[in-house]
């Protein structure tokens, strides 16, 4: 193969931003901070570009290409190398993470300028780059799960970042928890693996699964491995059971949840399944759960995000709606398809996060979107920014999202329609609460007072110019990532016309289920991108009737709707539901019996009675060192004698 | 049969156990040093008995020469009298004596069970110093090393300790 | 010809006496003495198994020659190192204590 | 040779070297009396016999017939042990110094020697070592403030001077390679650069000074005789021996003084040594002679230097041997090692 790519460096990159920030930053200027941090990153892009033209231009393709950098764990057999793995799916994944990292790079630049913890935020931004970057190019899933509780933990830092007001603190914990949760579900599934494959070496895992007959009769071992991965997967892609932080984490700067909670951490779920396509495979059943769990969540998320009224929690819950997407491509097998939308979301969920960003900011912190309105004249870049995001999502062709999602609704019908189905539902709830969202914010007029301090204090970061009456555009440097994002939401989708994407990712996902797209004829694929195409406009004609021509419906409809209206708009309870369930028997549990119980009565009192116990026993025993040399030497000589009678002993003994 | 080397041994042995005993007899500490002085040069004798010549003319010179020496000089230099008869502490004459009869009873009935198997014939091996030099410069250099590094800092340590403390001025008197 | 073991036996006794001394005598000097009086009998059955291996031809069973006598030197090292520092001790107890006797030296406790 | 010429010779040898040496001891005293006293310009001894040569016997005879007394005091058996312990050690380090070649009678060949041992240098060191305890003891047992401060300064001084001798002696050692006294003066035979001896006193001029001072020190003579200086302790450690006594302590100071010199001619003087020329008889004696005449200097030097040179202070003397004395013979020892490696 051709000379060595130096992948190591992508991810050590910006760690060394991150280190020098961390370490430095404290007491060096924001210009500096900021430098040092878009230096980093941008290597880490810039490398990232280098290798992918290294890997077009080779003339044999070096994919997959494997990089030993250092051994880790060397016990018996089973091995654990520092070593980095690089095919199609990873290197998409390298593009996306580092190509939008460094773009929410630039616009943290602009955004986070007034906070007085510039430093720190740049520091866990690259920390998050590095980890992220672990987790894609890792050769083994032990590596990969250090990169992903890494990112975990640089999520968990950036969701409590202004960890001075309460609910950024409890958000991140949150967060942080349900994750365990998660993660516990994806280390059981690794030491599964360790067990009948002695290694996590995704090369040599694969090659012992491959001749593994599918389990469809019967649910086996595989089946078992895939459902806990799908455990890890839910918890950091934010699925059914485990969406519950997602929302929450919206607490973290916008840069935050561009980045982390929408175009990449939270994908690392559908990538981990992605990777391990072939486990899935060979196990239906946990593919069906899969496809099922991504399903509903996709509803009933977007369900949620109809109600929402803060821009960001929209945000999110569709978010969580599209990731349901991406498991159901999964689902479906048509892994190709969910890393497209994972892409082509990564831009335009990223984009979005940006804009609303760019809105948070023009209105000076206030989220509430019925504060908002009539914004586009105030904000036109950031009007049509998000103007071509919302296209992009709500699957209007040309639009990225439309191409995608398009590939994973017909995939899903091969699949079973049903899936089709509650998927076309989906998009149109999501084109509706989408430009729901883009009227609510930028048509009409405007709704909220001239912007005052205290909301920024809300949000935590003290605004730029205070006192100005009216929204105003942001700064170039936020301004330049919205449209180069746009420009890719806008085209992004074109790699994926005649399958160009699926043919190349085809290497990675060399499975039967690809071809079953060439399988129906195109015929049928052109209707039903009609439907969705039609669909997404029903959404968009509905958003335009309610929150434009007559304002004044929504109440109405609400108050109809009663009671569900209240369930919805409380998120169905969840959280509540779950505080009840679990979080109230395990605190008063631990309180109860581990903290009282255990730990009081059981471990302290035998501490205590031990030291007691010790004190008592040496009162006796001191008597002993009575400080005469004489005494001394008498018990050494009667040791004395003991020993010799013992090694005499010995002796006679043999 | 007795041989001149049983007798030599003997002789030797008496002396040497003799003069151990008498350590412990004598109340005054520097008829203790002669007695001991009197098994050191009774030991060199058995050195030589095991052609160990030169081991015993180092005994001669470092025990008998130089560490008495010093013993000596430290009684006479404190004055040391005869020692008075406090009371002894129990447990030294509970455990210790007895343990110590123990012990050495063992060890003797070892030692004699396993008598006359191997004879030490006289002067078993020359321990010329040609052939110690070598032995301590090559085999046992670290340890050599190591000892000289003890002794320096033993040197220094004596030093330290025996040097008047710095006295403190006496505090001014009062009245006449 | 005299066995190896009446060699142990006298460098035991000389041992024991030793012990023996340290155990009844109240002089600090004299029990120092008792000590050197134990090394030299360690010294005697170090020389006497130095022989003895000589005799049964422990070289050929890659012992070192001698080895035995030149633990003997180390030990005279030892104990000359030991006799200067303690000395000195016994000195500087001396000069605070104003006595030799161990028994009214009991501040080796707590 | 059959045992019992063995002993016999060794018998008459051991009376002809006591006679010898006895005599010597006090022929030297004569000859210290008369020496310094022509120094300070006196006659010394003259009356008894030609130039006072029986007074040493005069001497002996009072020693003999003064009565003994023992002050009631002292520590009685060390008191009296004392002083023969000093003689006796003194005494016995003559035996192993050979005097010169052997001679062969009636066909056996007999070494001027009383005994040959292979480590007879360890044999003199140990013995020396051994006669401190004879000052010492002499000081500590006669229970008085002079005595033991003299016994004090006896045992501490050669201590402390042993060290620098022992190793001022490393050197000639290194160049014999061999313990035994006649091995170390054969070595010394010949010549180098064809008209110099090779004697130690030429490759080891710095070993021979070290050697020199450690050996007066050794032998408590003036300048290092603070054990009895009599101007500031009475008479030192043998303050309150008397008679015969008193004569051992004598004695046993002259012996090793012989000693010494015997030594020093041995190692670094090359021992008998010398031009040999006339008949085989002469031939045969001269060895003896020029041993004989080397000692006689070197115990001349000694009451030379007795009658020259003042008494050091105690703090002096310390400082010289260990500041002075020690690292001088150790640098001497470092190179003559380096230069026979080399």
């Amino acid at each position: 193969m051709t000379s060595s790519l130096n992948l190591w460096l992508i991810p050590v990159l910006p760690l060394a931003g991150a280190a020098i920030n961390g370490f430095l930053g404290k007491r060096s200027s924001r210009t500096a901070v900021s430098t040092i941090a878009l230096v980093f990153s941008g290597a880490a892009l810039a490398w990232a570009f280098f290798v992918v033209w290294r890997v077009m231009t080779a003339v044999s393709s070096p994919l997959p290409y494997e990089e030993y950098f250092a051994h880790w764990i060397r016990s018996g057999s089973f091995t654990v190398d520092f070593a980095f793995y690089l095919d199609q799916l990873s290197l998409v994944m390298l593009l996306v993470v580092t190509g939008v990292g460094f773009l929410i790079h630039i616009y943290s630049v602009g955004y986070m300028w007034d906070d007085p913890s510039y430093y720190r935020f740049f520091t866990y931004l690259n920390l998050f780059m590095f980890f992220m970057l672990t987790l894609i190019l890792a050769n083994n899933y032990l590596l990969m799960f250090i990169g992903w509780e890494g990112v975990g933990l640089a999520s968990y830092l950036l969701i409590g970042f202004w960890f001075t007001k309460d609910s950024a603190a409890s958000a991140g914990k949150k967060a942080f928890i349900v994750n365990r949760i998660g993660d516990f579900g994806f280390l059981i599934g690794l030491f599964l693996l360790i067990q009948h494959f002695q290694s996590l070496n995704f090369t040599q895992v694969f090659a012992q699964v491959r001749p593994i007959p599918s389990e469809t009769a019967s649910a086996g071992f595989l089946t078992a491995v895939g459902l806990l991965l799908m455990v890890g997967a839910c918890g950091k892609s934010a699925q059914i059971p485990l969406y519950v932080w997602l929302p929450d984490a919206m607490e973290g700067p916008t840069p935050v949840s561009a980045l982390i909670h929408a175009a990449t951490m939270v994908t690392a779920g559908v990538y981990m399944v992605a990777r391990s396509h072939l486990i899935f495979e060979r196990a239906p059943m946990a593919l069906t759960v899969v496809a099922i769990i991504g399903t509903l969540t996709a509803l009933f998320a977007a369900t949620i995000g109809i109600t929402q009224t803060d821009i960001k929690k929209v945000l999110a819950y569709s978010t969580v709606s599209q990731l349901g997407y991406m498991f159901m491509a999964c689902g479906v097998g048509a892994f190709s398809a969910g890393i497209f939308h994972l892409m082509t979301h990564a831009f335009f969920k990223g984009l979005l996060f940006l804009g609303a960003g760019s809105v948070i900011h023009a209105v000076g912190g206030e989220q509430d979107m019925r504060k908002m309105g009539g914004l586009r004249s105030y904000i036109p870049w950031t009007t049509l920014t998000m103007g071509i995001a919302t296209l992009a999502i709500a699957g209007i062709p040309p639009f990225a999202g439309f191409w995608s999602k398009d590939e994973i609704l017909w995939r899903a019908y091969l699949a079973n329609p049903i899936y089709w189905l509650i998927g076309v539902v989906t998009a149109f709830i999501t084109s509706f609460y989408m430009f729901r969202l883009l009227f609510m914010t930028f048509a009409g007029e405007y709704r909220g007072a001239p912007t005052e301090t205290p909301g920024h204090d809300t949000h935590g970061h003290t605004h730029g110019h205070d006192g100005h009456a009216s929204p105003h555009e942001s700064p170039m440097v936020m301004l330049v990532p919205l449209m180069i994002l746009a420009v890719l939401s806008l085209l992004g989708g074109l790699v994926g016309i005649g399958d160009r994407f699926d043919h190349f990712l085809a290497p990675v996902f060399s499975s039967s289920a690809e071809t079953a797209g060439e399988a129906a004829g195109k015929g049928m694929e052109y209707l039903f991108m009609g439907i969705s195409v039609a669909v997404a406009a029903l959404g968009f004609a509905l958003a335009y009737v309610l929150y434009v021509s007559k304002p004044y419906l929504p109440q109405k409809i609400a108050a109809s709707l009663g009671s569900f209206y209240e369930t919805v708009l409380n998120k169905y309870y969840v959280d509540e539901i779950y505080a009840t369930l679990f979080v109230k028997p395990l605190v008063e549990g631990s309180t109860r019996i581990l903290w009282q119980g255990i730990d009081r009565k059981v471990i302290d009192d035998s501490i205590n009675d031990a030291a007691g116990g010790a004190r008592h026993v040496s009162d006796e025993v001191r008597q002993m060192q009575s400080g005469n040399l004489r005494s001394y030497a008498g018990w050494i000589a009667a040791g004395a004698a003991v020993v010799i009678a013992y090694m005499i002993w010995l002796g006679v003994g043999r | 049969m007795i041989s001149v080397h049983l007798i030599l041994f003997l002789t030797f042995g008496t002396v040497a156990a003799a003069g151990a005993i008498n350590l412990l007899a004598q109340t005054h500490p520097i008829n203790s040093a002669l007695s001991l002085i009197a098994v050191m040069a009774a030991l060199a004798g058995e050195y030589l008995l095991l052609g160990a010549e030169f081991v015993a003319a180092v005994q001669v010179i470092v025990y008998a020469g130089a560490i008495m020496v010093l013993f000596v000089f430290v009684i006479m230099l404190l004055n040391a009298g005869v020692e008075e008869h406090t009371k002894g502490s129990r447990v030294a004459v509970l455990f210790g004596i007895p343990g110590m009869l123990i012990g050495s009873v063992l060890l003797a009935w070892v030692m004699l069970r396993h008598s006359g198997t191997e004879a030490v014939p006289a002067g078993a091996l020359p321990g010329a110093p040609k052939m110690i030099g070598p032995l301590l410069f090559h085999e046992f250099l670290l340890p050599f090393e190591i000892t000289s590094i003890l002794i320096l800092v033993a040197i220094m340590g004596a030093v330290v300790l025996a040097s008047k403390p710095p006295t403190a001025p006496a505090p001014p008197r009062e009245g006449n | 010809m005299v066995p190896l073991s009446y060699y142990l036996v006298l460098g035991g006794i000389l041992f024991a006496c030793g012990v023996t001394g340290f155990l009844i005598k109240r002089n600090i000097i004299t029990i120092f003495m008792s000590i050197e009086l134990m090394l030299n009998g360690v010294n005697l059955s170090f020389v006497a198994f130095a022989a003895h291996w000589h005799a049964v031809g422990g070289e050929l069973r890659g012992l070192v020659p001698l080895s035995g006598q030149v633990f003997v030197f180390f030990v005279m090292v030892v104990a000359a190192a030991e006799a200067a520092v303690g000395l000195a001790i016994i000195i500087a107890v001396y000069r605070t204590r104003e006595t030799l006797n161990v028994d009214q030296v009991n501040l080796l406790k707590l | 040779m059959p045992i019992w010429i063995y002993i016999l010779a060794s018998v008459i040898k051991s009376a002809v070297v006591l006679g010898v040496l006895l005599t010597a001891v006090a022929y030297t005293v004569w000859l210290e009396r008369k020496v310094v006293g022509h120094m300070q310009n006196r006659w010394g001894p003259t009356r008894v016999g030609p130039f006072g040569l029986l007074q040493p016997a005069a001497d002996g005879l009072k020693f003999l017939f003064k009565e003994d007394l023992t002050p009631p005091h002292v520590y009685k058996p060390l008191y009296i042990a004392a002083p023969l312990i000093a003689v006796i050690f003194a005494l016995t380090s003559i035996a192993v110094i050979p005097f010169g070649n052997a001679i062969t009678l009636f066909g056996y060949s007999f070494p001027f020697q009383v005994t040959d041992v292979n480590t007879g240098l360890l044999l003199i060191l140990g013995i020396t070592s051994i006669g401190v305890y004879g000052v010492a003891l002499a000081g500590w047992s006669s229970n008085n403030k002079y005595s033991l401060l003299g016994g004090l300064r006896a045992s501490a001084q050669m201590i402390s001077y042993e060290i620098a001798l022992g190793l001022s002696l490393v050197g000639v050692l290194m160049l014999a390679g061999s313990f035994s006294l006649r091995e170390i003066v054969d070595a010394q035979g010949g010549h180098v650069f064809g008209f110099l001896p090779r004697w130690n006193i030429f490759l080891q001029p710095v070993g021979f000074f070290c050697y020199l001072m450690a050996a007066y020190a050794e032998t408590n003579r003036i300048p290092f005789d603070l054990p009895e200086a009599e101007t500031e302790l009475v008479a030192g450690y043998h303050t309150e021996y008397s008679a015969m006594k008193f004569a051992m302590f004598f004695m046993a100071e002259y012996a090793n003084m012989i000693t010494v010199a015997c030594l020093a001619t041995l190692l670094f003087f090359g021992g008998w040594h010398g031009p040999l020329f006339g008949p085989p008889l002469l031939q045969a004696v001269l060895p003896l002679f020029w041993f004989g005449a080397k000692i006689f200097a070197f115990l001349f030097l000694y009451i030379w230097v007795r009658g020259t040179l003042p008494r050091f202070r105690y703090d002096q003397l310390m400082s010289f041997g260990w500041k002075f004395l020690l690292p001088l013979a150790l640098v001497n020892l470092i190179a003559t090692a380096i230069a026979v490696a080399w």
